[in-house]
């Protein structure tokens, strides 16, 4: 019997069965790797870990003992720590707060504030996260929110960890940091359950994996030894996938999107750029390096104090993502939870919501076309749902990701596609699906900007790569031109050498 | 006027400052006031705690004196505690305060009509009507619009219920037509589900708190198909919705109203408040004026003999 | 069989079926209660209260919040009156109403989304301010309507259902489709869902929420003219109080006070809920303070009734 | 200069700056107001108010609604009046009050978090149905106190300053120490600010309800108490509409409606802008219908100027 044991669990929400009758076991002092497609039930089965969900049947063991949680206070006090995929923090509360939260150090019900300060202190620089652990957490980037979120796990004394995604809203240095971090728990003899769709990571941190696979059981691999990478693809998705990537040589048209002299409050310098029609331009850069706030200025997110935008040689006003949109421009955010999904609402509306001034006659909607545009995303994306009136907050992680992308990739007209962050969260399979989608709407002529913070994907997918770093523009390299140690030196502030991170 | 006058400052305190009522006690005050040259300030209270600070307010504005109609008047001790702590002199208009006891404060100077005398005028309006009509008291319904809610809204329905009780009208003929608010439209609600529980009923008669209740009932009668001739509702107040409807050019089921006048209770009291501060004049400790009853064909009259208009 | 019970009970309309049975259970103990009489009463009496949840639905879907309508209404019924009064023509007084609602309701809808003040402070503020006005228009005393045509938008019949009536029936109708069938209708549910994803999604938010208000308004001033029709009058103390009726019928009738959540059929039954309970308890003569208790009791059942029929259905 | 000027204004406290102008602007424009007297009388005319926000916000802060408070004031009058009439004794009477508070206050919380009933409807069906019991309790009327000594509550003073006044100071003084300082109010800021995250947090969030809505209830009940003594009776229809000016002075105290932010001097400030303005135009004599244009006018005023500066400082 290993340390933290799972039998037979099984879940069912209406309509779909999360998990059913998975079993298996993970030893002390090991990390151990949870991988499988979106929807697989990786979350549901972390969740039933930290007694947010019940399950319908099995249960859970610690150190031989049937663990029983009425809610998830039972299962700290229990030793098990989670981090979940959506953020949850309190954007109110500050750092210290939130970290604190549900276990302040006070006596008589009164905070002890200077306590507090020390212990969250003490923590974090023993994990080695600099965060300035006064700031409220609403003034923090998603990236910092991450680490944030990280610093759960070494506030407690813990048997066992569960990560979920933990890396999804991190570049490589932060990334690092948390490695490192995952080191010293294992050393510790933690127990570390450890969800990403990086098979990098995965490899390189695990000590042994399971792969899910519609809620069942795919693979159990108590040793990676002996396990190469297209195997546990296969094992996810069913079938070979030989390169991710897939990359096609296109030719670039004319210049279709113009940046010229763009400021705004959040961005140190002005910025210029073009992208043109047919071209994948990848923005790279380190959390805070100002890529999402240069894209929101574009996209009219948030107000301009300068510069020009032309499309197709045509100003754009854009004052407003409405008038973007309706200019050609369209963004997918990256923040899928506050900019993305339209909580409450079907999946079919949330695709729709845009594309579907197309086919309206005077504000009255078309049903016929917004079913068949729904259909034929929740197909091509393949979103794992019962059905497209379902809730979107009921879907998986990686399954909103793919809704979110439907919404755009539905829209017609456009002509340039800016994606933030656009596989965060989503399995490889479909990985290979999106960037496939993204060389066809290429080769139908758009320009396409892709911002993401994980440097093998920019240099899998793009022509042309823009490294930011502090609100600027570092540099600019073609695709022959493409060398990890290049892009990271350009996208690090000065004083740090890119060895360090890139080894 | 003298020199005197012209510090003279003298509050009138009403508890619903948005009825016609209260806004024509405070209007005939004001002539009190341009006739005599003190200041009056006006200030609304609806309800005891608005009250008190309105008289720390006063007190705090150097005034010497205030009338007040009370939100409620249980809250005699207070408003006589309240007064003596900020040294203002005290006299009531329309509701007279009372001690913990239920006895009336019989110290405090008070110009006014009881609730229950003019629930007995309707009464007696109502049942004059029924008897010229030729109605017999056995076929004929009554609708109670109560606002129970309010003390003087009970003691006025109930001051009509006992002149028709006495005048031989069936207790069980009277039905309940409670207001959830006390405007027309509540009142036209209720009072529509009596009327429609009671089809059989064909002859109606209709009383409540003011001319808003009656005329919801009234209007509720016309909604059912009720001829002007088979309703006999009559109200409280005199205001402009009771003369709009004597101003239509058919006679409707809103027979008539018990007017009062707000012109001895505004000009007469701030002019005795005047009095007694100024020249030391007590004033009455208890002066009964009489409500007056208004008809479709008599109502420009009855004003006119009340100093209205 | 049970199965099949539960499906309807637990189903998109379980809210109309506990309705159904609540009407049936009613008919059968309230006497004089389903007669045709007391049913036209019945809905005559919620016409006001029916025909602005129309609108508050659309502004409680979209997070927002509006405390202004009893004035409004108010306010409009003195001004068809006035106007008509003055210009001698009904049809010019019901414009008047109908647009001075509508400009009220702009500015609600543009100091909320343009000023990015919170609702609630506005629509409180727009309340006092316009209930000032419609008494200082009229001194603060009701204003008889001069022309008795003006009375027969509210006595005449169609079919032998007052027009009042028809009026709301064509309301529900009309916005039942806005919500569900038009872009505005589903910008509306998606703001509520979440603004911030509406608005980079290209949704105009700040015009649809100005939009919703000033839709708003004119509902008021429709409803307005009506009650001004019914009480032969425009008083300004008329409506006093409206807006809480008219938001727990919303929310009674499954309207989500966080957004994103709103249907036609819900609002109705919300809307009938809370006028049965009013003629039921006068129709079994419950003397006035015991209506307050009845009254929150009722509206307790009924949401906690909803509740477990949703969370029977695994839905939080 | 004119940066330290800035940094002054648009800081945490601006809305305390601004507020302390005003006082300015109003202390030198209206005659009368800057006096002794005058100050003790408008503090006095915001102690139902003041006392009541203390909790309120609390309560919006995580994410609830209260409309029952103005009931619970009422009854918890009416019954500390009628328990010292019966027993005899001032002591008992205070005590049933409160525990009348705390009880429907916890029925609240209870019916909140534990049915899961939107905290509007529960609160207005409360609201409703202890007013129904107020009234009934009294049959509709007024209940007068039999024993000075009660009145001595609302007229004793202690260095001048009369009792009500300390108590709110004291009040005003324990919930923004314990908003700031305690396990509990930070639990309530993060509730508002994400439930979710709370309750994965380990918070107990449905215990923490229940206690803002009991503590919501006590403290209903204290200002119950002051009110009957300073009205020498228990009324059933006192505090009619004290949610709305409770609601109103909070969100006016920059207290989100959405949850999660909240503080005490933000809500003493709103507390104090309405009472001036009530209390200023009493002073200048303006008639009662502009009041109310007057007043929507000056809370639109407030909230926007605190908008200007909150957003001249960049936050949304
Ligand atoms: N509350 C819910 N209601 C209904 N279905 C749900 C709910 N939560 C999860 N599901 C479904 O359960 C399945 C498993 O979801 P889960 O979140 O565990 O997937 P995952 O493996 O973590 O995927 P991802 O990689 O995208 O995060 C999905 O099909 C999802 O749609
Ligand atoms: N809400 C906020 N308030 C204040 N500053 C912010 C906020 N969000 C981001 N910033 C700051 O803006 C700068 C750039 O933001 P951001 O971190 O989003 O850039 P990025 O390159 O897109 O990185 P990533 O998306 O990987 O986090 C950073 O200095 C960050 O601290
Ligand atoms: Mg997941
Ligand atoms: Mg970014």
């Amino acid at each position: 019997m290993s340390f933290l044991e799972f039998s037979s669990i099984t879940k069912t929400y209406p309509g779909v069965k999360a998990l059913s009758d998975v079993s298996f076991g993970v030893e002390k002092g090991a990390v151990h790797g949870l991988m499988g497609e979106n929807g697989a039930g990786k979350s549901t089965l972390i969740k039933i870990l930290s007694g947010d969900q019940h399950a319908d049947a099995g249960e859970i063991s610690i150190d031989g003992e049937v663990q029983a949680y009425a809610s998830t206070r039972n299962a700290f006090d229990n030793g098990v720590i989670v981090i979940h995929q959506e953020l949850q923090l309190v954007p109110e509360l500050t750092v210290a707060e939130n970290l604190s939260l549900g276990r302040f150090p006070a006596s008589g019900g009164i905070i002890a504030r200077r306590r507090m300060l020390d212990d969250v202190g003490a923590k974090l620089k023993s994990a080695g996260i600099e965060i300035d652990m006064r700031r409220k957490v609403k003034t923090l980037s998603i990236g910092e929110r991450q680490m944030v979120e990280i610093a759960k796990a070494v506030m407690l004394d813990a048997r066992v960890i569960a990560l979920d995604e933990p890396t999804s809203s991190l570049s490589s240095r932060e990334s690092e940091i948390l490695f490192a971090l995952i080191d010293r728990l294992r050393g510790e003899g933690k127990v570390i359950l450890y969800v990403s769709h990086r098979l990098d990571e995965v490899f390189r941190l695990c000590d042994s994996l399971t792969v899910l696979r519609d809620g069942k059981l795919a693979a159990h691999h108590q040793s990676l030894k002996d396990v190469t990478r297209d195997q546990v693809v296969a094992e996810m998705v069913g079938r070979e996938i030989s390169d991710i990537w897939g990359f096609r040589p296109r030719k670039a048209g004319d210049v279709r999107l113009k940046v010229d002299g763009l400021s705004g409050a959040k961005l140190r310098m002005p910025a210029s750029f073009e992208a043109r029609a047919g071209e994948i331009v990848g923005f790279f850069g380190l959390i805070g390096a100002g890529r999402s706030e240069l894209m929101r200025l574009v996209f009219g997110a948030d107000p301009r104090s300068g510069g020009t935008i032309t499309v197709d040689g045509e100003a754009v006003a854009a004052p407003s993502p409405h008038d973007a949109i309706r200019a050609g421009i369209v963004l997918c955010s990256e923040d899928r939870k506050h900019d993305g999904i339209i909580q409450g609402r079907s999946i079919e509306e949330n695709i729709n919501i845009s594309s579907r001034r197309h086919h309206t006659h005077f504000g009255v909607l078309n049903r016929a076309s917004e079913i068949a545009t729904a259909e034929t995303f929740i197909k091509k994306l393949k979103v794992r749902t019962p059905s497209r009136k379902q809730d979107i907050v009921n879907l998986s992680g990686g399954n909103q990701q793919k809704v979110i992308l439907g919404r755009w990739l539905s829209e017609q007209g456009i002509r340039v596609l800016i994606v933030d962050e656009p596989t965060r969260g989503i399995d490889v399979g479909a990985k290979s699906e999106i960037y496939e989608l993204l060389y066809q709407l290429a080769g139908d002529g758009m320009a396409i900007v892709v911002v993401s913070s994980e440097l093998p994907e920019v240099m899998g997918i793009c022509d042309r790569i823009l490294v930011m770093c502090g609100g600027r523009i570092s540099a600019e390299l073609a695709r022959d031109q493409f060398a990890e140690k290049a892009i990271l030196a350009a996208a690090l502030p000065d004083k740090k050498t890119p060895d360090a991170i890139a080894s | 006027a003298s020199a005197y006058a012209q510090d003279t400052k003298i509050g009138f305190v009403v508890k619903q400052p948005e009825e016609p009522w209260f806004q024509d006690e405070w209007k005939f005050a004001d002539q009190a006031a341009k006739e005599k040259g003190f200041t009056l300030v006006k200030i609304g209270a609806e309800d005891g705690e608005k009250l008190m600070s309105a008289i720390d307010n006063l007190g705090a504005q150097g005034a010497q004196g205030f009338v007040v109609c009370t939100p409620d008047v249980k809250l005699g001790p207070g408003i006589v505690a309240k007064a003596a702590a900020n040294n203002l002199k005290l006299m009531t208009v329309d509701d007279r305060l009372v001690g913990a006891d239920g006895k009336p404060l019989e110290d405090v100077p008070h110009m006014g009509i009881s609730a229950t005398k003019i629930g007995e005028a309707v009464g007696q309006a109502i049942v004059d009507e029924m008897k010229a009509r030729g109605w017999k008291m056995d076929e004929v319904g009554a609708i109670r619009v109560s606002y129970d809610q309010l003390p003087t809204a009970v003691d006025r329905v109930e001051g009509a219920i006992s002149v028709l009780k006495a005048s031989g009208f069936k207790a069980g003929n009277i039905f309940d037509a409670p207001q959830a608010k006390t405007d027309t439209e509540a009142a036209l609600n209720a009072a529509t589900v009596v009327l429609n529980a009671h089809a059989d009923i064909k002859k109606w008669i209709a009383f409540g708190l003011n001319d808003e209740a009656v005329l919801g009932a009234v209007r509720a009668s016309e909604s059912v198909g009720i001829p002007a001739d088979g309703m006999i509702g009559v109200g409280i107040g005199g205001a402009e919705s009771a003369i709009n409807e004597f101003k239509k050019p058919a006679a409707t089921g809103f027979v008539g109203t018990v007017i009062i006048s707000p012109k001895r209770h505004g000009y007469e009291t701030a002019l005795n408040m005047y009095d007694w501060i100024a020249n030391n004049k007590e004033p009455a400790k208890l002066t009964l004026t009489a409500g007056a009853l208004a008809k479709r064909d008599d109502y420009q009259k009855v004003r006119k003999d009340l100093g209205i208009e | 069989m049970t199965d099949r019970l539960k499906k309807i009970l637990l189903g998109e309309q379980g809210l109309v079926v506990i309705f159904v049975v609540a009407f049936a259970l009613v008919s059968l103990l309230v006497p004089n209660f389903l007669t045709d009489r007391n049913m036209l009463g019945l809905l005559q009496s919620v016409v006001t209260v029916g025909i602005v949840a129309c609108t508050m639905m659309f502004c409680l879907a979209a997070r927002d919040f509006d405390l202004s309508v009893g004035s409004i209404v108010a306010f409009a019924g003195m001004v068809a009156v006035m106007a008509s009064n003055t210009t001698g023509s009904i049809l010019l007084g019901l414009i008047a109403a109908v647009a001075c609602g509508a400009v009220v309701g702009w500015v609600n809808g543009v100091v909320i989304a343009k000023f990015r003040i919170n609702a609630l402070i506005t629509t409180l503020a727009t309340m006092q301010i316009v209930r000032g006005m419609a008494l200082i228009s009229s001194d603060g005393r009701a204003v008889g309507i001069n022309s008795p045509d003006f009375y027969q938008l509210a006595l005449s019949k169609l079919l032998g259902i007052p027009t009042p009536i028809w009026v709301l029936a064509v309301l529900f109708a009309i916005f039942g489709f806005v919500l569900n069938s038009t872009v505005f209708g589903k910008n509306t549910l998606a703001i509520g869902g979440n603004p911030e994803a509406s608005r980079l999604a290209g949704v105009n938010v700040d015009r649809t929420r100005i939009w919703i208000f000033t839709l708003q308004g004119v509902v008021c001033g429709i409803a307005g003219i009506l009650l001004a029709s019914r009480i032969t009058s425009g008083q300004p103390n008329a409506a006093v109080g409206l807006e809480l009726s008219v938001i727990s019928a919303c929310v009674l009738g499954g309207v989500s006070l966080a957004g994103g959540r709103a249907t036609m059929s819900g609002v109705i039954v919300g809307v009938l809920i809370m006028g049965i309970a009013e003629n039921a308890m006068n129709l079994l003569n419950i003397p006035a303070f015991y209506q307050y208790i009845v009254r929150g009791v009722i509206l307790l059942l009924a949401v906690l009734l909803d509740n477990l029929r949703s969370s029977a259905l695994g839905r939080r």
